[in-house]
């Protein structure tokens, strides 16, 4: 240690001379290598960058400006903007927060350090950064993402349900629905990226109501929610999310859970609060105007709620005996409470809807007179009938529908079934009659003998993976790649189901038309096959010959102009009918028919 | 023959280069480094000089504040001609990290012609000497000539100043007067803010200079 | 060092100063807080200097509490006996705009004083010097109060590099360009949002319009 | 050109006159003023004038996100960026109630300690840089420069290395790094028998730097002199050992103090602490592979981050003394207020008049490089 | 003589002294970048450096007498060039001697005072204040160096001074005669070259290069020039009065490199005294020497 007192020597430095005969510790004149992990200028691959530009909201420098590309590809529903970051150098710090945060772990930095320009070429400061670098030389990545710096929760939050053994003889509902911790950790994960509200059909405010449960504030949420769609019950708990497909944080780790944000938002707030919330909505006066709605279900009960928000008289005539539409008479109740549906469609009357029950159209109503008593007409009658294999013994009483069997289900509340049930198809609905089923035998055989058979591989079933999941956890057997062939029947009794294995589901074009391995034969022993394989609807009796001849059809479906109208001025068309069975598609579209209406009638006010 | 001595002069204004040693910003850190062992700017020519008289080059590292542009502006215009100006780090350029601070001056460009920049926040002193080399070929092709530039357009950058200084602004240094020197009195070398300053010259106290 | 007595000390403190409130000591953790009436300040600082060696005055903070309209004093002291941190928190009215100084007691004072008296305009009364240190040029309002909007007052007095550099003229012309600049995304600045827009059409009827 | 083209400026007929310390002078650190009144080769009179590195710091951070002002804070102190973001960091942990991994906690520790050990090389090089010897300077630097390497290879940047989120820090090490680590301490201190020679037994730097800014102890604690500063004035106080941070407590190391509080003192007591920073280093290389765990505690998404309200003072030894954080949250996702506490607020500006004052012309420079005053840690 | 080889050698001198004192100026960089362990300068840096200042386009003058001021300063050493011999010139050597030769070097510090006090810049004052002082602390253990050499020769000229150290070999060098002396000189020269530990007027930390301070491009060059005239004016003397002289310009320059090493590396290895510790050093070591080698000769 060296001494206070110490004078030092006027000797000793001279030792340092000896540094006249060492070598220099100076580096070459060119640029060194940085090193691995280096913060240079940024990289991008953009064929991983999805565009959500997160990278621009970490940065509080504004150094990232999001351009659009335009020969980059843009896809909603998958997610995927042809925006990419582009960066200013006069602005950046070079901190990698916009790596470290981005959700597809496309944005890197590389090793590159050295730019310099002149006043003329200071435009250089502000560019594109790709997959090679800023002057096109490629030196290699430097700050890269790496699991510790990972700003990002990419683990969505379990959601709590009822175990198995607990749910199979009952209807109640499965899902637990989030604690508020959950959900605040849940709606933490939102990166704010919007690609949700691009991918619904209904364009919901997620990032806004995301954002409003996380601040705690649920009634506001519930305003953004019911700012697109009126139907937040039933959607917070049965939507086909294609908001969570699209969502970006879903790149590398499990996406938001937005539908079950919703359902937390909407179960949060009080029924009467959310409809004095949504009355704050409503017009302040009448226009006179008066429409016919048939059917409903979703989508003429959203079109009904938008005109009757802007004042019009909605008039719903609905042939059976409660409202709801395919909610109510295709979706178990374990999955969808009728409470709930019933607490949506309230919130709809509350607005001032009149829903006619038991009025069916064609019978107690007609067509012609709907066209005459109202100013608009718009038809909203859903897909309620099952389609047929047609397979042999498929005429066979005991070959049923899944959408009637449904339907019985809700309106008996019980039905009988047999020991054995054989369900024919992969998708959702095929999954809801299953497990419907399932319970039903175990309420009276007390064991599932439930056979699901489809001609898809599992990895490509459309039924939600996590329905595919719960359906085989109760029991239910799962038979991937079975084609149907016959329904075995012997003296009059359903016997079994006999399937082939199946090789390929389509051809080489692409068009239908499976292939089978025979040698790979099953039979599958059934007192009842239900056949799940898609629905259509059949609108001859309702809408009478005449006007079924004027119509256009296009293989069963009305054919309409985008903004939901026939080739009929006063008729309008929306919902499954049109599109095809899905809830959230249903809503959009009665928005979209709404709109149109509400143009139309306001613009024939102003003719007058 | 003036050619050829025009050529010798570039050729040695190239490779001699005093930097002014004022460490205006968080740069400055990365110029210790150049300068000394590891990195050596003395390879280049180049060496630090304490005072405005003596440099060739004004160093801009970083930010300045508004207050010490004005320092800046005072040193700029007391540094003999031909002089270069180097803008390091991104808040040259575009206010970098603290453009949104109300005390820092966002772009040096405003202010005075810049013949280079060097990006990074902070740049390596790798990038720092090329851009030092950088801006040596520049002189010697004879294409760093910004500072005519300032005479040129005075009114522009007095009036970027005025706006941030206020209109008593002033310097001890006659520009426009070294501009008829020098033979670079342009059009933008008189204009309304060159007027507001005659308006408001007066003569300097001692060491008012100090601001 | 008598590390026992600092807890009793505190109590009784409180005993003797009127309003002087422990609202936390954690003696692992060396630091206690203490909030005080304003006016009793410097008996506490002068009992803490003289009886507990809480010598050293490590930091005097502000706080602008502009909703409440006052500014939090936060003085901040060390005792080189104890190894305890003791943060006296005091309140002044935001209007009233002046208190007095503790520089009679503690020097370091002079230089958080002078800071918070340029930053936040709280004029401290028998403080040496009350002169501009950092912000001899600045002639806005003292910038650190809530009330200053530094962004606003940047973007009335600069401007910008407006970059066109080719690879953007390219896109341009292409179809694309710049979408969302920067300053749309500050999620910094974001402003609680007021709610939905209930009068116009549904959003994806508008978007169907584009 | 003609002196005509410039105005005339008069000066006093007096013998006692102004000199201008800065803020562009070579004697002066940083960007920075002192405007010293001399009469004959005495200064009388000395004022600081800061301000020239003024962001506004304070009132940035608040209109920051809180991890926004991650990549901020490095900035407050150039030279010795790294205990500003482990201060900041410990402050919003305390105030979120963020357990740091223990892993997390002793990496740390070997960022401030290699900061120091560069801050003291530079400072060497700088201090003696103001009595004319210039060596000192290019060798401090350039071995300074290896300290960086190994910033640079363990964090991304050479300076700045924004590599702590409050939570923890950002980065595993790379592969081999300790080793690295272990060569470029043995290298340096290799070095220190050069620099002894060249430096600390130069007797006439000796000559120069003793009873020059004299901070004598009572002197030291009424003006807040903290830091290597306070021991050189006899007290043995260090913030690491006397209010731990961090895993200190588990570590062996000494506070150096000398009595007699001038350049030279201090500068000893920079030199053993260079030391003990070497060991402590060591100790954490020692110690590192046999502490697993992860690196950061998770905090939520940042874009969203809600720190809950209150309030905490976080204090680290820097290498130029006492740095605090003050931070108070509103429960929002920006700080309410930060308070940056840099012992050079003290140092620069108070202490430094004082010990100018009455001394000579001479030492002024060196007096405020021995003070190691860092200017933007004054100005923010 | 003819009188026109006269001139030549008149001209010639100052010139060879000019490119000899940038190769030593080159030299003393290099020496400090290989103690500073880094490359240094390239070999044409210190020309380039002159040339680039006498190109500047801003030449600023702070009045007549700065002008003159600085022209005194390079002229002081141009003429003192012609009285120093060198192998195959002796110039007016014969007729200025030794002593005119002091007087000759004195010229440029006092010509830098006044240059400098025309600039008005307190550091500058201060600076030249310093550059006196210190002037006049080496000058006079100069003089009794310079008295003592002259006295051991017995004679003031300094060609006779070398030819009869040249005739009494190696050992007859003043060195060897005089070996006090040499240590003094030597102290001195350190002194007179202004490097550290005695480089006090330029101390760029406390005075901002004091009399540079205000100096810009030919000003600036003029200084650089004169710096250059410096070394090599001092290190021949050196040579001259102690080391035997020079026979070719090959041993010349030799020697002259040689002795400029050792104050020019030292410089590199000290921190500079105050200037109350240089006028009491220089007047106390090198006097002392001085004056013990006076009496050893006498």
């Amino acid at each position: 240690m060296s001494d206070y007192n110490d004078e030092g020597s006027l000797l000793r430095p001279l030792r340092a001379l000896s540094f006249l005969g060492r070598p220099a510790v100076t580096e070459p004149l060119e640029p060194r290598l940085a090193a691995e992990g280096y913060r240079g200028f940024h990289l991008n691959e953009h064929a991983e960058c999805v565009g959500c530009s997160s990278c621009q909201k970490i940065c509080d420098n504004a150094a990232i400006t999001m351009v659009e590309v335009p020969e980059l590809p843009n896809d909603e529903a998958k997610g995927i903007r042809n925006l990419r970051p582009a960066v200013d150098y006069g602005r950046c710090c070079w901190c990698a927060l916009c790596v470290d945060i981005c959700p597809t772990g496309s944005l890197s930095l590389s090793k590159e350090y050295v730019h310099t320009c002149t006043q003329e070429e200071i435009d250089s400061y502000f560019m594109l950064p790709n997959e090679t670098g800023m002057h096109g030389t490629f030196y290699g990545k430097g700050w890269q993402k790496t699991e510790t710096s990972d700003l990002l929760d990419l683990q969505r939050q379990e959601m709590g349900e009822r175990p198995a053994e607990l749910r199979v003889d009952n209807f109640d509902e499965i899902v637990d629905g989030f604690t508020p911790e959950q959900a605040m950790a849940e709606a933490s994960r939102c990166v704010q990226c919007g690609m949700c509200h691009d991918a619904c059909p209904t364009g919901m405010d997620a990032p806004e109501y995301i954002r409003s449960i996380y601040e705690g504030d649920l009634e506001q949420a519930v305003r953004w929610i019911y700012q697109s769609n009126p139907f937040s019950h039933v959607c917070g708990r049965v939507c086909t999310h294609r908001c969570e497909d699209a969502c970006s944080i879903g790149v590398r780790g499990t996406p938001l859970a937005i539908r079950w944000l919703k359902r937390y938002a909407m179960d949060g707030v009080s029924h009467q609060r959310i409809q004095e919330i949504t009355q704050e909505q409503r017009a302040a006066e009448s226009t006179g105007h008066t429409v016919a709605v048939v059917g409903a279900g979703p989508a003429g009960l959203t079109t009904a709620w938008d005109l009757a928000r802007k004042g019009h008289k909605v008039v719903v005539y609905e042939s059976r005996q409660q409202p709801g539409g395919m909610p109510r008479y295709g979706i178990p109740e374990y999955r969808l409470p009728y409470e709930m549906l019933d607490r949506d469609i309230e919130t709809i009357t509350a607005m001032g809807v009149e829903i006619r029950c038991g009025e069916e159209v064609g019978k107690q109503v007609t067509m012609e007179q709907l066209q005459q008593e109202y100013d608009a007409v718009v038809l909203a009658i859903g897909l309620h009938l099952g389609r047929s294999t047609r397979i042999p013994g498929s005429d066979h009483a005991h070959v049923r529908s899944a959408v009637e069997l449904l339907r019985q289900v809700t309106e008996e509340g019980t039905i009988e079934v047999p020991e054995e049930v054989v369900v024919i198809g992969g998708g959702n609905v095929a999954m809801d009659i299953a497990r419907t089923v399932a319970r039903l035998q175990r309420q009276q055989w007390g064991g599932v003998k439930t056979v699901v058979t489809a001609l898809e591989a599992e990895e490509n079933f459309l039924a939600d993976p996590a329905e595919i999941r719960e359906a085989a956890e109760e029991g239910v057997t799962i038979c991937p790649s079975r084609g149907p062939q016959e329904c075995v029947v012997e003296a009059g009794q359903l016997q079994s189901l006999r399937t082939w294995g199946v090789c390929s589901i389509f051809d080489q074009q692409g068009r239908f038309a499976p292939h089978y391995d025979e040698g790979d034969e099953q039979c599958h022993p059934a007192g009842m096959v239900i056949e799940a394989i898609g629905q259509m609807s059949n609108a001859d009796q309702l809408l009478g010959d005449m006007l079924t001849e004027r119509l256009e059809w296009d293989r069963g479906r009305l054919q309409v102009c985008e903004n939901g109208r026939t080739s009929e001025t006063w008729l309008w068309a929306a919902g499954d009918c049109v599109n095809g069975p899905d809830v959230v598609h249903a809503v959009a579209d009665g928005h979209r028919v709404a709109t149109s209406i509400d143009e139309v009638l306001r613009g024939a006010l102003k003719h007058a | 023959m003036s050619r050829v001595f025009d050529e010798l002069t570039n050729f040695a204004r190239a490779r001699s280069l005093f930097i002014l040693h004022y460490c205006t910003g968080c740069g400055a850190i990365e110029l210790p480094p150049v300068m000394t062992s590891r990195f050596d700017m003395e390879r280049l020519g180049v060496s630090p000089m304490v005072t405005p008289r003596q440099a060739d080059i004004l160093l801009v590292t970083g930010y300045v504040s508004i207050k010490t542009l004005k320092r800046v502006m005072l040193t700029y215009e007391q540094m003999g001609s031909p002089k270069y100006v180097i803008g390091i780090c991104s808040c040259t350029v575009n206010g970098g990290m603290y453009w949104q601070s109300y005390a820092t001056a966002k772009r040096l460009d405003e202010y005075m012609p810049v013949d280079l920049y060097i990006a990074g926040c902070m740049p390596r002193p790798e990038a720092v000497i090329s851009g030092l080399r950088e801006l040596m070929k520049k002189i010697e092709q004879g294409e760093a000539n910004s500072w005519k530039e300032y005479y040129r357009n005075y009114d522009y950058y007095l009036g970027n100043q005025q706006h941030l200084f206020g209109d008593q602004w002033q310097t001890p240094v006659d520009v426009i007067g070294e501009a008829e020197h020098y033979g670079l009195v342009g059009d933008g070398t008189r204009g309304e803010h060159t007027a507001l300053l005659e308006q408001v010259q007066h003569p300097l106290k001692p060491l008012e200079m100090r601001l | 060092m008598n590390m026992d007595a600092f807890t009793p000390w505190l109590d009784a403190l409180c005993g003797r100063i009127d309003g002087m409130v422990v609202a936390c000591s954690d003696l692992a953790q060396r630091r206690s807080r203490i909030d005080l009436p304003s006016e009793e300040l410097t008996t506490l600082l002068e009992a803490a200097k003289g009886e507990m060696g809480f010598v050293h005055l490590s930091a005097i903070s502000c706080v602008d509490w502009i909703e409440e309209g006052e500014f939090e004093l936060v003085y901040h002291l060390w005792s080189y006996e104890q190894n305890q941190l003791l943060s006296i928190h005091i309140r002044v009215a935001r209007d009233l705009g002046r208190f007095q100084s503790v520089y009679d007691l503690y020097r370091p004072a002079g230089f958080f004083e002078r800071d918070i008296h340029e930053m936040y305009g709280l004029y401290f009364e028998g403080a040496p010097d009350m002169e501009k240190f950092i912000l001899t040029e600045w002639n806005g309002p003292p910038p650190m109060r809530k009330d200053f909007d530094s962004e606003a007052f940047v973007g009335e007095t600069f401007d910008w590099q407006q970059y066109n550099p080719e690879w953007l003229q390219e896109i341009v012309a292409a179809g694309g360009g710049v979408v969302v600049p920067p300053t749309e995304q500050r999620f910094s600045q974001r402003k609680k949002v007021d709610g939905p827009d209930w009068s116009g059409d549904h959003p994806q009827a508008k978007r169907g319009q584009e | 050109m003609r002196a005509e083209n410039y105005q005339q400026i008069n000066h006093p007929p007096s013998h006692a006159f102004e000199l201008n310390f800065g803020p562009n002078h070579p004697g002066i650190e940083g960007n920075y003023a002192l405007q010293v009144q001399v009469e004959g080769d005495t200064v009388v009179q000395a004022r600081a004038d800061g301000g020239y590195l003024h962001r506004g710091f304070e009132k940035l951070m608040e209109q920051r996100l809180w991890i926004q002002n991650i990549a901020l804070v490095p900035r407050i102190c150039v030279p010795d960026p790294s205990p500003m973001e482990v201060c900041y960091s410990m402050a919003v942990e305390q105030i979120a109630g963020i357990e740091v991994p223990e892993r997390a906690q002793w990496i740390r520790v070997m960022q401030l300690e290699l900061s120091r050990i560069a801050a003291h090389l530079f400072t060497f090089g700088g201090h003696a840089a103001t009595t004319g010897m210039y060596s000192p300077m290019f060798w401090g630097v350039a071995d300074r420069d290896l300290i960086l390497d190994l910033f640079e290879e363990f964090t991304g940047g050479r300076i700045y290395s924004i590599y702590n989120l409050p939570g923890g820090v950002r980065r595993e090490l790379p592969e081999g790094f300790l080793q690295r680590v272990t060569d470029t301490l043995d290298y340096i201190e290799s070095r220190l028998p050069d620099y002894d020679d060249l430096f600390f037994k130069n007797r006439v730097f000796i000559k120069r730097a003793k009873g020059v800014g004299v901070t004598e102890q009572a002197m030291a604690l009424e003006y807040g002199v903290t830091g290597p500063n306070l021991r050189a004035a006899g007290l043995p106080f260090d913030v690491r050992r006397d209010d731990p941070y961090l895993v200190y407590e588990q570590l062996e190391f000494e506070v150096p103090t000398e009595e007699a509080g001038d350049a030279w003192a201090r500068t000893l007591v920079r030199r053993s602490e260079l030391i003990e920073s070497i060991r402590i280093v060591r100790q954490v290389v020692a110690a590192l592979p046999d502490i697993g765990g992860p690196l950061r505690t998770p905090i939520p998404n940042p874009l969203a981050w809600r720190v809950p309200a209150g309030e905490s003072y976080a204090r680290v030894e820097s290498s130029k003394g006492e740095l605090a954080y003050y931070v108070v949250s509103d429960g929002s996702e920006k700080p309410w207020r930060v308070h940056v506490r840099g012992p050079s607020s003290m140092h620069a500006v108070q202490v430094l008049e004082e010990l100018v004052k009455g001394g000579r012309i001479e030492d002024v420079a060196q007096t405020m490089f021995s003070l190691d005053a860092c200017p933007p840690e004054v100005d923010r | 003589m003819m009188l026109s080889e006269l001139l030549l050698e008149l001209v010639l001198m100052p010139l060879v002294a000019f490119l000899v004192g940038l190769m030593m100026v080159l030299w003393m960089r290099r020496l400090g970048a290989r103690i500073q362990r880094r490359v240094g300068p390239p070999l044409l840096q210190p020309l380039y450096d002159v040339i680039k200042l006498f190109g500047k386009e801003t030449q600023i003058s702070h009045g007549i007498l700065h002008d003159i001021g600085i022209v005194m300063a390079m002229g002081g050493y141009i003429a003192a060039e012609t009285l120093l011999p060198v192998p195959g010139m002796d110039g007016i050597a014969a007729y200025g001697g030794i002593i005119t030769l002091t007087y000759l070097m004195m010229i440029p510090s006092l010509g830098l005072a006044l240059g400098v006090g025309q600039c008005a810049n307190p550091n500058g004052s201060i600076g030249i204040s310093r550059a006196l002082t210190a002037m006049l602390a080496y000058d006079i253990p100069f003089v009794i160096v310079v008295f003592g050499v002259a006295y051991h020769a017995g004679s003031a000229n300094l060609i006779e001074i070398i030819d009869a150290q040249q005739q009494a070999g190696v050992r007859g060098w003043g060195i060897f005669e005089m070996p006090l002396l040499a240590i003094a000189g030597l102290i001195t020269l350190q002194g007179s070259l202004g490097k550290q530990p005695f480089e006090v007027y330029v101390a760029p930390a406390e005075i901002a290069t004091g009399p540079m301070v205000e100096m810009g491009g030919k000003y600036l060059g003029g200084l650089f020039v004169m710096q250059a005239f410096q070394f090599y004016t001092t290190a021949v003397l050196y040579t001259a009065l102690f080391l035997g002289g020079a026979e070719s310009w090959t041993a010349l320059l030799l020697k002259s490199f040689l002795v400029l090493t050792i104050p020019l590396s030292l410089a590199y290895l000290f921190p500079r005294y105050r200037i109350e510790d240089l006028v009491r050093l220089l007047w106390k070591w090198p006097v002392m020497i001085g004056l013990l080698g006076v009496a050893f000769v006498l």
